[in-house]
């Protein structure tokens, strides 16, 4: 089966994981943005062996993104500024949530606005849709309004995360951005304001410049900084995080294979989401998940959760 | 068509004009399906710190042998990297990794009894498939080639075996064929076959982004229906990401999945 | 000469710069703690062909730094935590500054403290020996007490740089920590407090896990990323302060070849340093200067300041 | 003697036991300057993402030849890399990069008419250039080398032609000399020259941290001056960075050019 993923997890670790109040059969999911609503992967990926699929960030009614280029790449990395390009949260509800609902797939929507109001509204229209639990995007660093800047004062995040709260009884997961100088300060907002679980990092905001042509590469100047490039301030961050609150995490940031993935759970993640590494290899999830169940059994971890915040210190 | 990533053996890899690579890879399971116009999404061998994979679109395939031709250009790093990879002998070479078949092939208009096809630089690669598919399916094809020099004339050799007419030329520095820019051959072509009253039914081009604009306008002119391969950055190269858009009349559209072969008077120059 | 340096720099392009009132031969300088004093580069490196030497980070009575694992490789970078370990500045001034003035170097001695009085400590102390600038480090992630927690906050940058100000007429260049929310906030406070020229980037906080052994690769845990992984995260931070004040910058982060200092220079900064990449290649910054005159030759450009901030944007 | 960053071509690469490789390089400069106990920082050919240099002490140099070898095991990412290198035919090909040579050599006292060296696992190399050194000189040399398994015992062929008395041998699982640790060796070696009243004037260690731990200490009570050549993570190789350091009585020095070499009294372990 040529470069195909050798499914070869040992059956007896146990793999589930609670993340908030959503139940994840196993800690992987994808990053938003990177795996589309999963269709696309398709080909690749059964869409039902995820821990969940986390959908592209959802507007009320869609955006249109950035100009191209949208994409740069940088050592053990990438820029994108794909700036929230969606066809908004109707379109989702019609085609894409059907979809992963048929497959058994279990689903966390990426929302996003560009005003409080608009993160409420997306989620009450997808309140009586098959979704398992919300991913509040407040780190968004594509779009001028709305995203990062909201994610950056705790303050704004407070008011996002109590008025997202209170229009839903669903896992409310809180994206949040490391283009702060305390992100635990960030933390304990999101948290105090009624978030079941955070998710981290989102991009580093980042740029590059094309030397022979004077210019930036992006169209639109700076973009998110993704991929391995950025793997230890991701773990850095978790960590910390960890520490502070206790909520469950969402780890991600560069993971690209098995060990990484243990390493975001070391530091303290119940769960981890793949990103910039689907582009790489369409198998990443899955290896990651086969190889994570390796890991335990080779470590005797009868219990993928006994890894959580596991680090010796 | 099921998209799968196919381990890909390098069988052969050599310069064949200046700066111009010729790759042969064995991937059967996509050389069995693969149709003109589409591509394959390559993860370069040996390169760590340059993580994204490469589009290539396939000049040739041997479906028997399971094997594909790219033609590529050396342009930065990662095709620069591709011009120094040996063909693979040894097994535990980790070799390369295709994403493929991707993409929406060339569909040439059912009723076209002629057609013309315009490659511009490594342009012409892409449309090497399509052409033989025109000929084989009985449809008179004219071709056009431009480079900057007879050496750049990579393909011409291919496409001078598998036609009746030979492609007509155009190189920059005049050292074969017209001298200057082949839009200027299009232009001709287009008012040749209009005057004799069997005027083309389908144009494709592939090339630079400014050589396809013109081509276009002058194909909206004449009437005909026009296709042009655009090229995009990629990431996922699978639809997924949205980095690729393309603006068209219908919005942004994907240069990966809803390319890259697009309708021409669709596309926003 | 094996992998030496190939000296075929063009002669006539102008590479002399001003760096807040440094006057720099060429724009390249190394960055603080990857060269010591550049007695140890002897061999590879004549000092008096770069720009400046910056030295390693100098207290008043010297600190004997972290345990060991300091340094841990990361994809396309690396952790360190030394910990400004650092004889104490009697000793740069016995020992590293005659030797650099004997070679006709311009010298800049990076400064740090653990509070405000040990910085004008360090300082008065460097104002009768051979000193071309000073570069005070408020942001450096391996110490506790000083260090990063004073280059977060306006009102400690505000207070550490007035004072420094204070005790020197020589030029005064300030360094800024990438780990915070708006690092144009801080580069004014810190001009407003009498900089003449800001540095930047120093490292990002961040973290490496050894899952096999369940244990941070570092022994102090946490450490600063450096190398070509930081790249876009720099250049977006010089750019942002390009446009935000008015003195010349000291752009670093991830420089490896003359390319990336070019695009530093278009991103807004007047010098460069090179860091990591001097691990990587003990030519580096010879190489990157003779590129970077190349480059000029190739665009037609005479005098290498018209680079600074040269952007088409 | 000064350093240089010599471009190194690989001359041959091989397995020569469980999970270790002999690698022969062409660095003409270095090989003519090295002295036993020094090392180099190599730049491993083709990897991108992972920056850093690799250090590695020379096993064997042939002065005459230029050429050096290097004993590795793979143990990570860039030995792992090494095991997977051709030797170069092409002249393309990149190369490694060596700065050698660095550091302070193994230094027996003047006197010393009698030495033991030991040697855990790989560390048996870098003790061989300084046993030929101390043959070459008629000092009476014994060796005592440890190591998992028979195999392991990689450079005991090359011992045994250089001394007149085959090394000591100790290995884990008994498969040859000893079963278990080679320290009991070493303190056999130490009471015997004592006995004999022809006590060792010099003890040289090289391998793991808690083997030269132990062995210093029964050189310390037998009264025998020591050496143990310390491994740290390294980033610039040439001092100038302070990852490298180790703690002493001295105060924190660094591996690379204050040792690899120290004086073993003098490490706080
Ligand atoms: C559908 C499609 C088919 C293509 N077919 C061919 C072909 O048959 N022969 C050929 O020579 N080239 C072809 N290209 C262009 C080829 O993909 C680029 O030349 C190549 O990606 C450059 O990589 P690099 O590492 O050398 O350049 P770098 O500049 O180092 O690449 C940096 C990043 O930019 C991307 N990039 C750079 N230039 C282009 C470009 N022109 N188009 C798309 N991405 C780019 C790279 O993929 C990479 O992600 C095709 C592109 C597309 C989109
Ligand atoms: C002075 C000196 C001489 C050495 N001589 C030899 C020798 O002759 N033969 C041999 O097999 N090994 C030797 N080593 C150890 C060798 O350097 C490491 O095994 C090697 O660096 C591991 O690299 P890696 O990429 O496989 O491991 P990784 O774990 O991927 O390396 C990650 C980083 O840690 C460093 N690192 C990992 N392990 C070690 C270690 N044990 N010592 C120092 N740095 C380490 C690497 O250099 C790299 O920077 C020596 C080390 C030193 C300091
Ligand atoms: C192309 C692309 C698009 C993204 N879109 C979104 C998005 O819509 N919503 C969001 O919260 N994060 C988005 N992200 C951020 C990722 O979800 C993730 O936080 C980040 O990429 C770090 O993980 P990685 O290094 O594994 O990619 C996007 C990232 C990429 C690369
Ligand atoms: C080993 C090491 C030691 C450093 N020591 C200092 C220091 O003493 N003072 C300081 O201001 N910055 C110090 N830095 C930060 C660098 O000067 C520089 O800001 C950073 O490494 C980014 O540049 P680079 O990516 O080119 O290395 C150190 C960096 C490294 C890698
Ligand atoms: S490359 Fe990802 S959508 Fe086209
Ligand atoms: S490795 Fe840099 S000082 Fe030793």
């Amino acid at each position: 089966m040529g470069a195909g993923p050798r499914t070869t997890a040992p059956a007896s670790v146990r793999m589930a994981v609670n993340l908030g109040g959503l139940e994840m059969k196993n800690p992987v999911t994808v990053a938003s943005g990177t795996f589309a609503a999963g269709r696309e992967y398709g080909d690749f990926v059964d869409v039902a062996s995820l821990g969940a699929v986390t959908t592209k960030g959802v507007s009320l009614n869609g955006w249109e993104g950035n100009a191209t280029p949208r994409i740069a790449e940088t050592p053990s990395g990438m820029l994108n500024s794909i700036g929230l390009q969606n066809p908004g949260v109707a379109h989702l509800k019609a085609h894409d949530l059907p979809w992963l609902a048929e497959r058994g797939a279990t689903t966390i929507v990426n929302v996003s606005g560009h005003s409080f109001d608009e993160y409420v509204q997306v989620i009450e229209a997808l309140e009586d849709a098959p979704v398992d639990a919300y991913e509040v995007n407040i780190s968004c660093p594509n779009v001028d309004a709305g995203g990062m800047t909201i994610g950056c004062q705790t303050g704004s995040v407070e008011a996002v995360v109590s008025r997202c709260r209170a229009a839903t009884k669903r896992p409310l997961i809180v994206k949040l951005t490391p283009n702060v100088t305390d992100v635990t300060e960030i933390a304990r907002a999101a948290v105090s304001a009624g978030a079941d679980a955070l998710s981290l990092i989102n991009t580093l905001l980042g740029m590059a410049v094309d030397a022979e042509r004077r210019r930036p590469v992006l169209a639109r100047g700076v973009g998110g900084l993704s991929g391995p490039a950025v793997k230890p301030v991701a773990l850095r961050m978790v960590w910390e995080v960890h520490k502070a609150v206790d909520v469950p995490l969402l780890g991600m940031g560069g993971i690209s294979c098995a060990t990484d993935a243990v390493e975001f759970m070391l530091a303290g993640a119940t769960a981890v989401a793949v990103g910039t590494a689907n582009f790489v290899n369409p198998h990443a999830t899955v290896e990651i998940i086969d190889g994570m169940a390796q890991y335990c059994e080779r470590h005797g971890v009868e219990d993928v959760q006994e890894l959580i915040g596991a680090l010796e210190w | 068509m099921a998209l799968v990533n196919e381990r890909a053996r390098i069988l052969a890899n050599g310069e064949v004009g200046p700066n111009l690579y010729l790759m042969e890879l064995a991937a059967p399971r996509i050389a069995a399906s693969i149709e003109p116009g589409q591509f394959v999404h390559m993860k370069v061998p040996n390169m760590e710190a340059h993580i994204l994979r490469r589009p290539f679109s396939v000049y040739a395939r041997d479906a028997a042998a399971g094997t594909l031709e790219i033609l590529y250009q050396a342009v930065g790093f990662g095709t620069d990297h591709m011009t120094r990879i040996e063909p693979e002998r040894a097994e535990h070479l980790s070799g390369a990794e295709l994403i493929g078949p991707v993409g929406r092939a060339w569909q040439q208009p059912a009723g076209a009894r002629r057609a013309l096809l315009v490659g511009g630089g490594v342009g012409a690669a892409p449309l090497f498939m399509l052409c033989e598919q025109l000929v084989g399916a009985g449809v008179r094809t004219d071709v056009v080639l431009g480079a900057q020099t007879e050496a750049a004339l990579a393909c011409r050799a291919r496409y001078e075996a598998l036609l009746d007419a030979p492609p007509r030329c155009a190189t920059d520095d005049g050292s074969f064929g017209r001298e200057g820019f082949c839009t200027s051959l299009v232009e001709e072509a287009l008012a040749e076959a209009a005057a004799a009253g069997e005027p083309y039914g389908y144009l494709a081009v592939c090339g630079p982004e400014p050589l396809m604009k013109i081509v276009a306008g002058m194909a909206a002119e004449a009437g005909v229906p026009c296709e042009a391969s655009m090229e995009k950055r990629m990431a996922c190269g699978v639809g997924a990401c949205l980095s690729c858009v393309v603006d068209t009349a219908d919005g942004k559209k994907r240069a990966c999945v809803d390319g890259p072969v697009f309708d021409a008077r669709k596309v926003v120059w």
